[in-house]
């Protein structure tokens, strides 16, 4: 799996399927910040443009077996994981035929199949969560992994902390993956975290971190295999900290007056994933930018055909209302 | 006197306590906003704009942004209130409880007996409320219930910029732990609201409307539904009282009594879930203290027993509307 | 068939589903106990010694001890019964749900509506309850209308060992998360349980005794309380029904209603506090569907609306007794 | 005020202070055992002994404006605190003259006069609740400062973490003294505290930390009071970790099955601080045998009319069940 049908083992299929999967995260997201501007979009949305490489290159080590635990930010994630792109879009449209029927929305992005595991409400609560998929494929004994997304505002939730001893106890294979995009909510991590080191709450546990810069898709896909292939190999849990960029508010709507002003095209300039993507496979000859260009026009047209989908696509049935409470009968 | 919202009157109370009190400061998560960032202080001014313009006035001394860690910065609230200080603490959605149940529901409500009552503990607990936003089954709900359930807790449920803010200046006076249940689609609803300093007693409800016919008790936002229910029935000839408790601790069941005395007939509508929420609970201290009174069944109105669903039909199905009160209505006068 | 302890019978249910199902595990603290220390491995079996013996029976991989954070162990828990485990999860106390509520109410609760329907959520949360051992405010507490009034969880009082064995294994083979509270001062409670391993259907209540006078529905021990009373009022000439409900969701309200419609009264013998609990709740469905069958209010026997005392006298105070409840009955016959 | 009238000017009032302090503590558990053991005790009971240089070395240096929160181990730190002996063992007793009237128990010892904070019932819970008594003292300026004693069962709880990080980003004056006692009732901290290093968890917010052996009064004494003085000085939070022996089980009635065999003979050999107290300051020339046994004596007899006045004291009156629920009329 991975996401969008990538052959694992040839490399610049690989590198296609990273490109492809960043562009239309960037796309989506892009799209959707137009729309919603436009007032087209029925329901709150927290945008993951800027922070493509990280779910991108963690999606691009997991397998069927395993889980990728995601966060409110869930769009981007969730594409990355290879859920179907209408259905996303229709969750966000709060239609029946979204990924969860509308009954979570754009922060519950979720598909069992896929264990494509979606936010609950609480920030950080999806880590404890996260040492249950990892107990489960562990007593299986598929060979499973669990990676939890977690934000930098998450690193002060206390379950937390108690995931990261709890992970450690017990020593499962999950990876922490903390997207540090400098903001929780309108606060900066300089005032919340203090001693602004999310990476050396998890070396308290004794577990091994590794630091990253989260808009280098490479350096992303490097450690992340690494921390993978490590709790794979029966070698515990692990954290990654990923510093990225976030292009927009928290939510949509959000004014961003705490941000310095030109901190966000500063941010475009010098820091944007796909900028140093392309970069890089276009100066080593990987890619050619011919190839670049008909992915993006596919991409485009594929995230048009999915927000029309969704814009057109009937809201749940009324008896949606009452069912899905319990699996049983009651 | 002039036009407020509920969201400014609610500002108004916290302003005006704290210029009357230094001990009164305020805790929560971005009530500025800005800390720790490159751009402006007072960023967000709350996560729904409540706060905004107070650290200007008080200071990051007195206006505490904190990180995402309701657990901690709920418990030091409680300990600030047992020091002596007044805090107001704000749970940014109530469903937030989740991660701070034991700080309000085991030590703020518990704290004074406990300990054989040598403490006072002035805190106020700010939060907010309900579905009708689309924010799905972790983000809407109304835990009014749960809070009363907690002896030692007060718990205050204003419907109105005027009751907002007279009453969040009697919580932040009063030296007990306090609930107060901000609705969060109420924030935009204006009327007259004196613009000095007052307070409104908790444990005294409004009575809305008058009528002879039907008894109608509801909370918050369920005040306007019923309203709305009210006023269309009177055109029917079915005549309501219409009744806000405004705190459910204490609750007024006096008003409540008086009325049903006098029509033989109760309807409780509430937001929350039909198990073990208000409507139950005063159904059943009317059907306990006030039987002989009643000609008809208390009926509760609320939504069904299901968590919130995030898509806009869904929702507008799950909350009680005018409509559904008047059916239950009508249906009672008949009988 | 043997005698047996409400907690040997739990513990019994325990080990058999275990055996029939590699999938339960069981998650808590100090359910072995031992770990990290330089003695026995099963040391504590169990903070209540209800799962002594298991940890040599199904060894560490499924008998998994924790750190003190039930936040983390409850949402793994969570987790893993969403990935297919069926997890049975021990909260020491109900009243540690201060520091795991999220997990339970918002989580485990909302899992499958929130994300619509796409997983089952085999979870058991075994918990413990109770006043009558001198705890105090925050290790005494009866939380069950608190979790029954969140829609997603179901809900079990066992008050018997038999029916602790049955519903327990019901549960934990149920695809629902499921609440299950034990009374700590049942565990030594003992009667004739089956070896075999059986099940009890959720939704059907257990008619204690049969009369015609009065309908009594008391919940896990308070079942007791209320069968000395019934049994004390039969001498008097005055017979009741005593109905305990064993689950509160599902609730067997046809149960219920069957006797009320007889009788014409009814009275709800609850340990938990009078505001929101499981007693409103029951006398607001009954005052609500069944209004013209009674012929006297509903009558609620709970503790006062205050915190547990520690004070042994006070305790025994707080707590309903046979004596309450005969005397809330004999006033209702006199009606 | 530090308990029991010491005058901290001078150095030998206060080893004397220290010493009656620890014994009290020693002989009030050792005591209080023998009386449970007899089925005299009324009620559930953690008993202190082993650890009492902690609690005495820390309240050496605590004032009037400190605040001193404790944990469900509450008679050891109560004792040092100053709070009334008799009103402690009436609160064990559950007695109408008990410190908290006799409705907390002796999980819940509180003295508001003294500012010692009594324990709420979930563990570390009191983490939170000191940051809030260091707001209040700040806000004051009166110069006071906090100290919060937790267990090493308590790092492992998600508010303990939260704390941390809220008492740095707030520079609150608070120190987080941990009594690791090795257990967390049946579970050793080998097992359930991952990289078994209490004070590495401070570190990771940016906390001062020290560790300390808690069986040395005069260690403690001098680490606990830097931590303080640091707190005063408006230095912020800090973290001291205390290795501490307990003598006796988790509660009384704990068959201790956990341990090893001989493991609390050979903890009350080696690592009894009363006997290394007596050690030094004989050796020293600091207090005569004499002396001690005459503190001894004296103290013997304390404890026992504060269990005889308990045991003979009045319940509770009826009305106080209705009564401290709230401040205010209701
Ligand atoms: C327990 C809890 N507290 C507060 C919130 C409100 N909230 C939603 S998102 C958010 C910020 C999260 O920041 P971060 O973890 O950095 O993720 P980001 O939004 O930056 O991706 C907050 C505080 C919440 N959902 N849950
Ligand atoms: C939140 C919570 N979980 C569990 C318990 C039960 N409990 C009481 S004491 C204790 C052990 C605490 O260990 P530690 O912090 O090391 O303190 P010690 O007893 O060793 O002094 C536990 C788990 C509790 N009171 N609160
Ligand atoms: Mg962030
Ligand atoms: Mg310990």
């Amino acid at each position: 799996m991975g996401g969008a049908g990538k052959p694992a083992t040839e490399e610049d299929a690989a590198l296609r399927w990273a490109y492809r999967t960043m562009q239309t995260i960037r796309c989506f997201e892009e799209r959707l910040h137009a729309d919603f501007a436009a007032g087209k979009v029925p329901s709150s949305v927290h945008l993951y443009a800027g922070q493509e490489a990280s779910a991108t290159g963690i999606c691009a080590h997991l397998g069927e077996q395993d889980y990728f635990h995601i966060t409110h930010r869930a769009h981007g994630p969730a594409i990355a994981r290879g859920a179907d792109l209408k259905a996303i879009a229709q969750e966000i449209w709060l239609r029946a035929g979204g990924l969860c029927s509308g009954k979570g929305g754009s922060p519950h992005l979720h598909d069992a199949r896929l264990k494509l595991v979606g936010a609950n409400g609480g920030v950080g609560s999806g880590a404890a969560l996260a040492c249950g998929s990892a107990l489960a494929t562990r007593h299986r004994g598929d060979g499973g992994v669990v990676v939890c997304l977690l934000g930098d505002g998450a690193i002060n939730q206390g379950v937390v902390a108690e995931s990261f001893n709890l992970a450690a106890v017990w020593s499962l294979p999950v990876v922490f993956a903390f997207e540090n995009n400098g903001y929780a909510e309108a606060t900066g991590t300089a005032y919340a975290i203090a001693g602004n080191d999310i990476a050396a709450r998890g070396a308290a546990v004794g577990m091994p971190i590794a630091r990253v810069d989260g808009a280098d898709y490479f350096a992303v896909h490097a450690t992340a295999g690494e921390a993978i292939a490590r709790a794979r190999a029966g070698g515990g849990p692990s954290l990654v900290e990923m510093q990225v960029p976030r292009f927009f508010g928290h939510y949509e709507g959000d004014a961003q007056k705490y941000r310095a002003a030109g901190e966000v095209a500063e941010l475009r300039r010098s820091r944007d994933c796909l900028v140093a993507f392309r970069e890089r496979v276009l100066g080593a000859g990987l890619l050619t930018a011919a190839e670049l260009a008909g992915i993006d026009a596919k991409i485009a047209a594929e995230v048009d055909e999915a927000f029309s989908t969704a814009a057109a696509a009937a809201p749940p049935a009324a008896a949606a209302l009452l069912s899905d409470v319990y699996a049983g009968r009651i | 006197m002039s036009i407020k919202s509920y969201r400014a009157a609610i500002r108004e109370a916290l302003e005006q306590e704290m210029l009357r009190d230094p001990d009164v400061i305020l805790i929560g998560e971005d009530l500025a906003g800005g800390a720790g960032g490159g751009g402006e202080d007072d960023a967000w001014g709350g996560p729904m704009a409540v706060t905004k313009g107070l650290l200007g006035k008080f200071g990051r001394q007195r206006v505490l942004d904190t990180p995402v860690s309701e657990a901690a910065f709920m418990g030091a609230a409680v300990g600030a209130a047992a020091a002596g200080l007044r805090p107001v603490a704000e749970l940014m959605f109530c469903d937030f409880i989740g991660v701070c149940c034991d700080q309000i529901v085991n030590q703020a409500a518990k704290y004074r007996y406990t300990f054989g009552g040598q403490d006072r503990l002035p805190l106020t607990v700010r939060t907010t409320m309900g579905a009708g936003q689309q924010l799905g089954s972790q983000h809407s709900q109304v835990l009014v219930g749960l809070f009363t359930s907690f002896a030692g807790l007060k718990v205050v449920v204003p419907s109105t910029p005027y009751d907002a803010k007279g009453l969040l200046a009697t919580a932040i006076r009063d030296d007990d732990p306090v609930i107060f249940c901000e609705h969060r689609l109420l924030y935009r609803m204006r009327e007259e609201v004196p613009d000095g300093s007052y307070t409104i007693p908790f444990g005294e409800a409004r009575i809305v409307e008058e009528g002879g016919d039907v008894t109608i008790v509801a909370l918050s936002r369920m005040v306007h539904v019923a309203a709305e229910a009210v006023h269309a029935l009177r055109a029917e000839g079915i005549h309501c009282t219409l009744i806000d408790p405004r705190t459910t601790v204490p609750l007024d069941t006096d008003t409540i009594f008086d009325s049903v005395e006098a029509t033989g007939r109760l309807v409780i509508v509430d937001e929350a879930g039909p198990r073990c929420g208000m409507a139950s609970d005063i159904a059943a201290i009317v059907a306990e203290e006030l039987f002989s009174a009643l000609r008809a069944p208390i009926r509760r109105v609320t939504p069904p027993c299901v968590p919130v669903p995030a898509a806009p039909n869904l929702e507008k199905l799950y909350l009680p509307d005018a409509a559904r009160v008047m059916a239950v209505v009508r249906e009672l006068v008949q009988r």
